[in-house]
């Protein structure tokens, strides 16, 4: 039982990460149309500011909103100087640019910062917490917590207010959202932003765990991007559903079967469950009449 | 030509660059002070170095394009055992010696005219480490390794040469190279009945994280970490998590701790405080291995007195009582690496720093 | 009629005359052994082109096929001891038949949803590769037994250039004539309406499967040819990352343009070379131009320029 | 769309369009349109498949490029506005192909077509469309995907209506209507105009019922305006009882 | 003899009934024309008997033979194809491509022949374009042959849509609102298109808004309403049915139904 526990607890934290990446895709996805490899980065950008940035001195706290502000504005950046320039594209162009802006970011993360891998004291203590026999890091709760917070945020963004509305409603028909008055670029750029924000607050909250370097956000993003689809893609809950899933399939592979294949558990699921839900666990069905 | 051309390619970026950053900035660095110095036979150096991101297919391509392209007449590098062996095959054609910074046996297993290696072998930690095992009366062991080469390799050898010293390897558990969390795998070795100690054969982040969740769980077992990690990083990365901890490792850590009449002495504190006062991070073996490779090659250089790179291998097989930051090198026709046992220190990491055991 | 004929040809023409006429301006062997590595690229890429760029089906896991026939030239000589040749054509027939199990299940999905199905199957594969040591050597990689013919040994990147610019020749030429027959008519079909496609009698699914099978045998070839010029081979072929650069040199070169897939893989496979010189900043400036070259020619570079170039003449 | 005083037709132009040019990648599908819709007025454009009658349309939402000439609206010239700004100053269009949000509600579509409105009468004009079109509302809280063609056609005009227009565009509001819809939706352009004075620039293929209530009328061929007139002059006149009538 | 016969097929969306227990019988060479209010499940009909969705219960039957819950393209084979009201057009193609496309079953397949362009192929291909030609005259295209679909007018594409499916060579051919979007004079000129089609013994079942069309070129009239079958007869006898005037046609589609019945 107390085993059960340890991997639930592992998989609940790694879960939770990939989770928020998994937001992070679907907030981008649902306006644009865009998978945003770039995800990662923003994870990355997050994590490492945070660690710079107290490094020189710079109290937690602030730090924490300068590395958030900045991914922002790398967010931002993406958008108007790559995203928005490239409007009109196929979304498979729209892909490889945001390919292209990973390996960009990657190149300036390691100039900028440097190619080590970082780590940030736990915001509240190293002491494991003693759940039915399972030790828990303090920093898994501040994880799983910050995960809760945004889920609940976003879904209230998406459904409860106009702006919400108008970002679903220029990802279902850009042409259409444009004719009732919606501004389609500041929507986008907005949703840029937004995920940003929550990549980077996903890599706060998560170096004191996994640690951090230029070149986590490849893996990130993977892993987030399957567990966007698995949960079904433009799903804020099923982003959640995802990540964690993924997560718990992960820990309870290398617990109960194979470490060496823990990974492909996780896969050969995914791929399971699209075989009987082609649209994800929660993806809602398209509706599209001929 | 009025220099001499010498080339590299490393993993200075990708999944092995905390082994090719350090190895890059060492041999930049003494280049520059080695042509400082009025250079080798009286000619300046010339270091041509490619970013192969430890992907084999480009350590490939860069490898002709040294020797084609670049013309270089000898080659220090090869940061990943991967990386390394697609190499091989072009030196090996071209005739252009090859001193490898990888860690695998089969670089120099069988030995191979032209490839040499400054590292010590994976097979040597495990002897080491299960050496210290024996002495402390530790025989039921259990392993989790990184999926990683380095950590696939090094199990195997581990593996190999358990028996020897009679050691029983009871739990066997992997981790990918980016995992973040291992606890899962901790929870299985935690919970297998009379384990004595746990080894972790792997590099990267991979091993702090280990140490970390280790502690987590509150396993109390002595935990036993490869020379993968020797680098401060490590203590950093794994916080108080790392007291306790035991790994074979160069002398090039505890340079400041080696008694005044050891011979490495000189050479480590000189490596060390010129990489440190350069770069402003804390040293590596890893760089110590790009020193030393480049150490034998200009000395091989130097008695060869010509840049016919069939001379300069002669002399970097003769290489004898070199003393470099891995240890003392005595290489033969049969021994491509030169180190034996006595190159491994066993460390333990004592108040966030390095101390011998003896 | 006439004209149409020809036009169909031009492309593979003109490649073949780009892959003679190249052999006498390469100043060294390294340059033949780029070259080579680009028409082995390319020959993955149309493969892939036709998949994605015709058939619009998503696959990122096409590593996956490259890898496998890369590893069957490694290991069917070294353990079966097969020749070569015949471990190359056995990759691809397994190849095939992987493609042919995995593919109807896998290509029900749609989107991007066929797009993580088919990244989750290049994982496995590249897992497999990686973790079953004892068959592959695992992360590490293992030799590549030298090519001979007849007592003949294919060794210099000269030697390789030729006889990988000859597969991608033969390669494009047998896409362009897919593409031009009734099936690449079905396939460009699907891709625009499946509902529209099926009520005039295409079997969607198959169709579909026909071509990931073409596509998987196109990478496995590649992959055997990478192995066989290296001589050595790793993981890394199989990777995810290198099923990410495949796609990327399509869309890059041109999504349905079999002379784009050869365009889009000599700048991936050029480009870092060139950017040796930039050092550190290497990848960003590999970054950098992805986006560039995506944003100002949108739709891949040769639909892209063409259009450009015909704008001027009409 | 009842917060405008009832009409004061009046010979003001609400809408004037200079010499339009607009196409497509080299092909120019507007060769120079001219013509205007004055404030309070039902003006309809007729044309067989591909005169550009929805191009037109599209160039003065904003969807459009334009390569020359000028559209003023409300004295503004908003060749180069923004579509948010159009509908900012009371332009409306019903698109061609209906252009629904698929995956959205049936009522979040139509509330998203008061976008850029605020206040109280957003709720009353919901109403309102609930009542012209009582489907709607039966299946509000329903993704308006799942809709037929026709009801699908209902929500897009009671989107655009949503938006309380001073202009609205109507590209084929008759096409897959029910014929008995299709009295509706000519009767309700008619209240439009007379009892809220909204302005209505109507394309439509169903000529005779659009020029029936058309205070105006153009003929568009290949990109430019061939005839024009009142309603009741095109009806009558040869040519087009010819090529658009078919009597 | 009844070449397409429903049998009390059915199937629901959520709560909606979206076809209810319908059945009628076409007879062969007729125009059978399908109306109803929008929403009454007409679109959802051709769906059911082409294939693309499968119904809950009930029998679609082809010649006699029991073809419920076919796949589409084993339906083409058959002999049963349609338009879609919703375009369905094949955007990258030229008109030409796209009913080429339609002849797809009347073509030779063979993979290694098409993939080493053998003679044949090429034949085939000179086949496929001159016949697809020949249909996109037929529908009044032939001036659109080698423009691009993605740029022809909306009008046109319905044609092209109709020539595709005729390419296939269908017996019986479901045509959802082919008139749509056209103004009175082309629609005349598709209503000429489809009694030409019926003349030459394909089978038409028609679903239209415009009902002169409607009235002048059907042999029977099927009327739904919510899912269910309202009325079916003559044009005539449908046209004075007060509740498919209440239903459907109000004054505007009495009025024009009665024009074209004379
Ligand atoms: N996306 C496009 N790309 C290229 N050409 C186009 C495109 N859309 C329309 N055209 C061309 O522009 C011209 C005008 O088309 P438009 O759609 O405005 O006609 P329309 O009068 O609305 O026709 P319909 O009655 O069929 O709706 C046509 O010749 C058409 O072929
Ligand atoms: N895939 C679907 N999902 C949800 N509802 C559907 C679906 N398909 C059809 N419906 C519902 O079934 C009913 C019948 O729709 P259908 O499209 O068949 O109507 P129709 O008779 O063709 O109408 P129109 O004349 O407007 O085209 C409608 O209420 C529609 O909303
Ligand atoms: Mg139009
Ligand atoms: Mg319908």
């Amino acid at each position: 039982m107390a085993e059960f526990l340890q991997f639930c607890a592992s998989g609940l934290t790694v879960g939770a990460v990939y989770a928020l990446v998994a937001l992070g895709f679907t907030i981008i996805y649902n306006a644009s149309d865009v998978v945003n490899f770039a995800q990662g980065e923003f994870v990355m950008i997050g994590g490492m500011t945070t660690v710079f940035a107290t490094a020189a001195g710079v109290p937690l706290p602030i730090a924490v909103l300068i590395a958030i502000l900045a991914a922002m504005v790398i967010g931002l950046l993406l958008h108007r100087l790559a995203i928005e320039p490239a409007r009109g594209a196929s979304p498979v162009t729209l892909i490889i640019i945001t390919i292209g802006a990973s390996i960009f970011l990657r190149g300036l993360a390691q100039i900028v910062f440097d190619k080590q891998f970082h780590s940030l004291p736990a915001f509240s203590g190293d002491t494991p917490i003693n759940i039915g026999g399972a030790l828990v890091l303090p920093q898994s709760f501040w994880v799983l917590g910050g995960a809760v917070v945004i889920v609940i945020a976003l879904w209230a963004f998406f459904n409860r207010t106009v702006t919400g509305k108008a970002v679903l409603a220029t990802a279902a028909n850009r042409l259409a959202a444009r004719l009732v008055g919606i501004n389609t670029s500041f929507v986008i750029g907005l949703s840029f932003v937004l995920s940003a924000a929550i990549g980077a607050i996903a890599g706060i909250l998560v170096t004191p765990i996994t640690l951090t370097s230029y070149d986590i956000g490849t893996l990130l993003a993977l892993k987030g991007f399957a567990a966007a689809m698995l949960g079904g893609m433009g799903n804020p809950i099923g982003a959640i559903v995802g990540g964690l899933l993924v997560g718990l399939l992960e820990a309870f592979g290398a617990g109960y079967i194979s470490s060496t294949y823990k990974d492909a558990m996780a896969f050969i699921v995914i791929l399971g469950v699209l075989f009987v839900m082609p649209g994800g666990l929660l993806g809602r069905a398209s509706v599209e009449r001929v | 030509a009025d220099t001499i051309k010498i080339g590299s390619s490393l993993s200075m970026t990708g999944p092995a660059s905390f082994l090719g950053d350090p190895e890059g900035k060492t041999l930049e660095m003494y280049v520059e002070d080695i042509n400082a110095n009025g250079g080798v036979n009286g000619k300046q150096l010339e270091l041509v170095i490619y970013d192969d991101a430890a992907d084999a297919n480009s350590a490939r391509t860069f490898a002709t394009r040294l020797v084609e392209d670049d013309g270089v007449i000898a080659v220090v590098g090869g940061s990943t055992t991967g990386a390394t062996m697609a190499m091989v095959p072009v030196f090996e054609d071209a005739g252009i010696p090859f001193i490898s910074l990888a860690g695998a046996v089969v670089i120099i297993d069988p030995v191979k005219e032209f490839v040499f290696k400054t590292p010590h072998t994976d097979r040597m930690a495990c002897e080491k480490i299960f050496e210290d095992m024996q002495k402390n009366g530790i025989s039921k062991i259990g392993m989790i390794s990184g999926t990683g080469g380095f950590g696939k390799s090094m199990r195997g050898q581990c593996m190999d040469v358990a028996g020897n010293y009679g050691i029983e390897i009871l739990a066997d558990e992997t981790y990918g190279p980016k995992d973040a969390d291992m606890t899962p795998q901790l929870t299985k070795i935690k919970g297998t009945d009379g384990i004595q100690a746990v080894v972790n054969p792997g590099f990267g982040q991979g091993p702090a994280i280990v140490t970390r969740n280790y502690r987590q769980l509150g396993i109390d077992v002595p935990l036993y970490q490869s020379h993968g990690v020797a680098s401060k990083s490590f203590i950093d990365l794994a916080g108080e998590a790392a007291e306790g901890v035991r790994l074979p490792a160069a002398a090039l850590l505890v340079a400041d701790k080696l008694p005044d009449d050891d011979p490495q002495k000189p050479v480590v504190t000189g490596y060390k405080t010129k990489y440190e006062e350069t770069t402003g991070e804390p040293v590596s073996t890893f760089g110590g291995h790009a020193y030393d490779g480049l150490m034998i090659l200009v000395e091989a250089m130097k008695r060869a007195g010509s840049e016919d790179p069939a001379a300069i291998r002669d002399e970097i097989e003769k290489t004898q009582g070199f003393i470099g930051t891995g240890g003392t090198v005595n290489m033969s026709a049969e021994d491509h690496l030169g180190l034996d046992l006595s190159a491994f220190k066993m460390l333990e990491i004592k108040d966030g720093d390095w101390t011998i055991v003896n | 009629m006439r004209k149409l004929m020809s036009n169909r040809l031009a492309v593979p023409a003109f490649l073949a005359l780009l892959v003679v006429g190249l052999a006498f301006v390469m100043p060294s062997n390294f340059y033949f052994r780029v070259a080579a590595l680009v028409w082995i690229s390319a020959l993955a890429v149309i493969g892939l082109n036709l998949l994605m760029g015709f058939a619009g089906q998503v696959s990122l896991g096409h590593a996956g096929f490259f890898g496998l026939g890369a590893y069957s030239v490694a290991i069917l000589p070294a353990q079966f001891g097969l020749h070569p040749v015949i471990a190359l054509i056995a990759g691809g027939a397994g190849c095939a038949l992987l493609a042919f199990v995995v593919g109807r299940p896998i290509l029900r999905l749609k989107g991007h949803y066929l797009a993580v199905a088919t990244l989750g199957f290049g994982i496995l594969v590249s897992m497999v590769i990686s973790n079953e040591a004892w068959l592959t050597g695992g992360p590490d990689g293992m030799p590549v037994p030298r090519l001979a013919l007849f007592g003949w040994r294919a060794r210099g990147a000269d030697t390789w250039y030729w006889i990988t610019g000859g597969l991608m020749v033969i390669g494009a030429l047998l896409a362009v004539n897919l593409v031009a027959s009734p099936t690449g008519r079905a396939l460009r079909a699907l891709h625009d309406s499946e509902v529209a496609a099926r009520v005039v009698g295409v079997d969607v699914g198959c169709y579909k499967l026909i071509v990931f099978v073409i596509s998987a045998v196109y990478a496995s070839v590649a992959g055997s040819a990478l192995a066989l010029v290296n001589g050595f081979i790793t993981p890394d072929a199989a990777g995810f990352l290198h099923s990410i650069q495949l796609v990327t040199m399509v869309v890059l070169g041109g999504m349905g343009s079999i002379l784009g897939s050869v365009v889009g893989a000599a700048v991936l496979v050029v480009l870092p070379q060139a950017l040796t010189v930039f050092h550190d900043y290497e990848h960003l400036m590999l970054g950098f131009m992805m986006m560039a070259f995506m944003i100002l020619l949108r739709s891949g570079i040769v639909p892209s320029l063409s259009m450009l170039i015909g704008g001027r003449r009409a | 769309m009842v917060r405008r005083r009832p009409p004061l037709r009046s010979d003001e132009a609400l809408l004037q369009i200079n010499a339009l040019r607009s196409g497509y990648g080299r092909i120019e599908a507007l060769h120079g349109v001219s013509m205007e819709v004055n404030r309070g007025e039902i003006v309809a454009l007729v044309g067989s498949n591909g005169a550009g009658k929805t191009t037109l349309l599209r160039a003065v939402s904003g969807v459009q490029p334009v390569s020359g000439g000028a559209i003023v609206f409300d004295g503004h010239d908003v060749t180069n506005a923004q579509p948010h700004a159009r509908v900012k100053r009371g332009i409306a269009q019903v698109p061609e192909g209906r252009q629904i949000f698929s995956p959205l509600s049936i009522e979040d579509n139509l509330r998203l077509g008061a976008y850029l409105r605020k206040g109280s009468e957003i709720d009353r004009d919901l109403d309102m469309v609930y009542d012209l079109f009582p489907v709607l509302k039966e299946r509000r809280r329903n993704p308006a995907g799942g809709l037929s063609g026709g009801q699908q056609q209902m929500l897009a005009i009671g989107r655009a209506l949503m938006s309380g227009p001073k202009l609205l565009l109507l590209d084929e509001p008759s096409m897959g209507l029910a014929p008995i819809l299709v009295d509706q939706v000519f009767q309700i352009v008619e209240k439009l105009r007379d009892e809220s004075g909204v302005t209505v620039f109507l394309v439509e293929q169903n000529a005779f019922a659009a020029l029936s209530i058309a205070d105006r009328g153009y003929v568009i061929e290949t990109g430019e305006i061939s005839i024009s007139g009142t309603g009741r002059e095109l009806l009558d006149d040869e040519r087009v009882r010819e090529a658009y009538l078919g009597v | 003899m009844s070449v397409l016969q429903v049998e009390e097929i059915g199937i629901a969306f959520g709560g909606v009934k979206a076809v209810d227990h319908v059945s009628f019988r076409v007879n062969e060479g007729d125009v059978f024309s399908i109306i109803g209010p929008n929403g009454a499940g007409k679109t959802t009909l051709f769906n059911l008997v082409s294939g693309v969705y499968q119904p809950k219960y009930g029998k679609v039957l082809l010649e006699g033979a029991d073809v419920t819950g076919l796949e589409p393209q084993t339906l083409a084979r058959r002999g049963l194809s349609r338009t879609f009201q919703n375009l369905q057009v094949f955007f990258r193609m030229t008109a030409r491509e796209n009913v080429m496309v339609g002849r797809h079953l009347k073509e030779k397949r063979g993979l290694l022949a098409h993939i080493l362009a053998l003679p044949a192929t090429a034949r085939q291909n000179r086949e496929s374009a001159a016949a697809a030609d020949a249909y996109l005259e037929r529908v009044g295209l032939g001036g659109y042959a080698d423009t691009p679909a993605a740029a022809m007018p909306y009008g046109a594409l319905k044609r092209l849509e109709i020539a595709r499916a005729l390419a296939a060579g269908p017996k019986v051919l479901l045509l959802d609102e082919p008139a749509a979007g056209c103004n009175a004079v082309e629609t005349e000129e598709i209503e000429k298109l489809v009694r030409n089609i019926a003349d030459e013994g394909t089978t038409v079942v028609l679903v239209e808004h415009d009902m002169k069309m409607v009235m002048r070129i059907s042999d029977r009239v099927h009327v739904l309403e919510f899912g269910k079958t309202l009325a079916e007869g003559t044009a005539e006898e449908v046209r004075t049915h007060p509740k498919v005037i209440e239903a459907y046609l109000g004054t505007h589609g009495s009025k024009e139904a009665a024009v074209a019945l004379g």
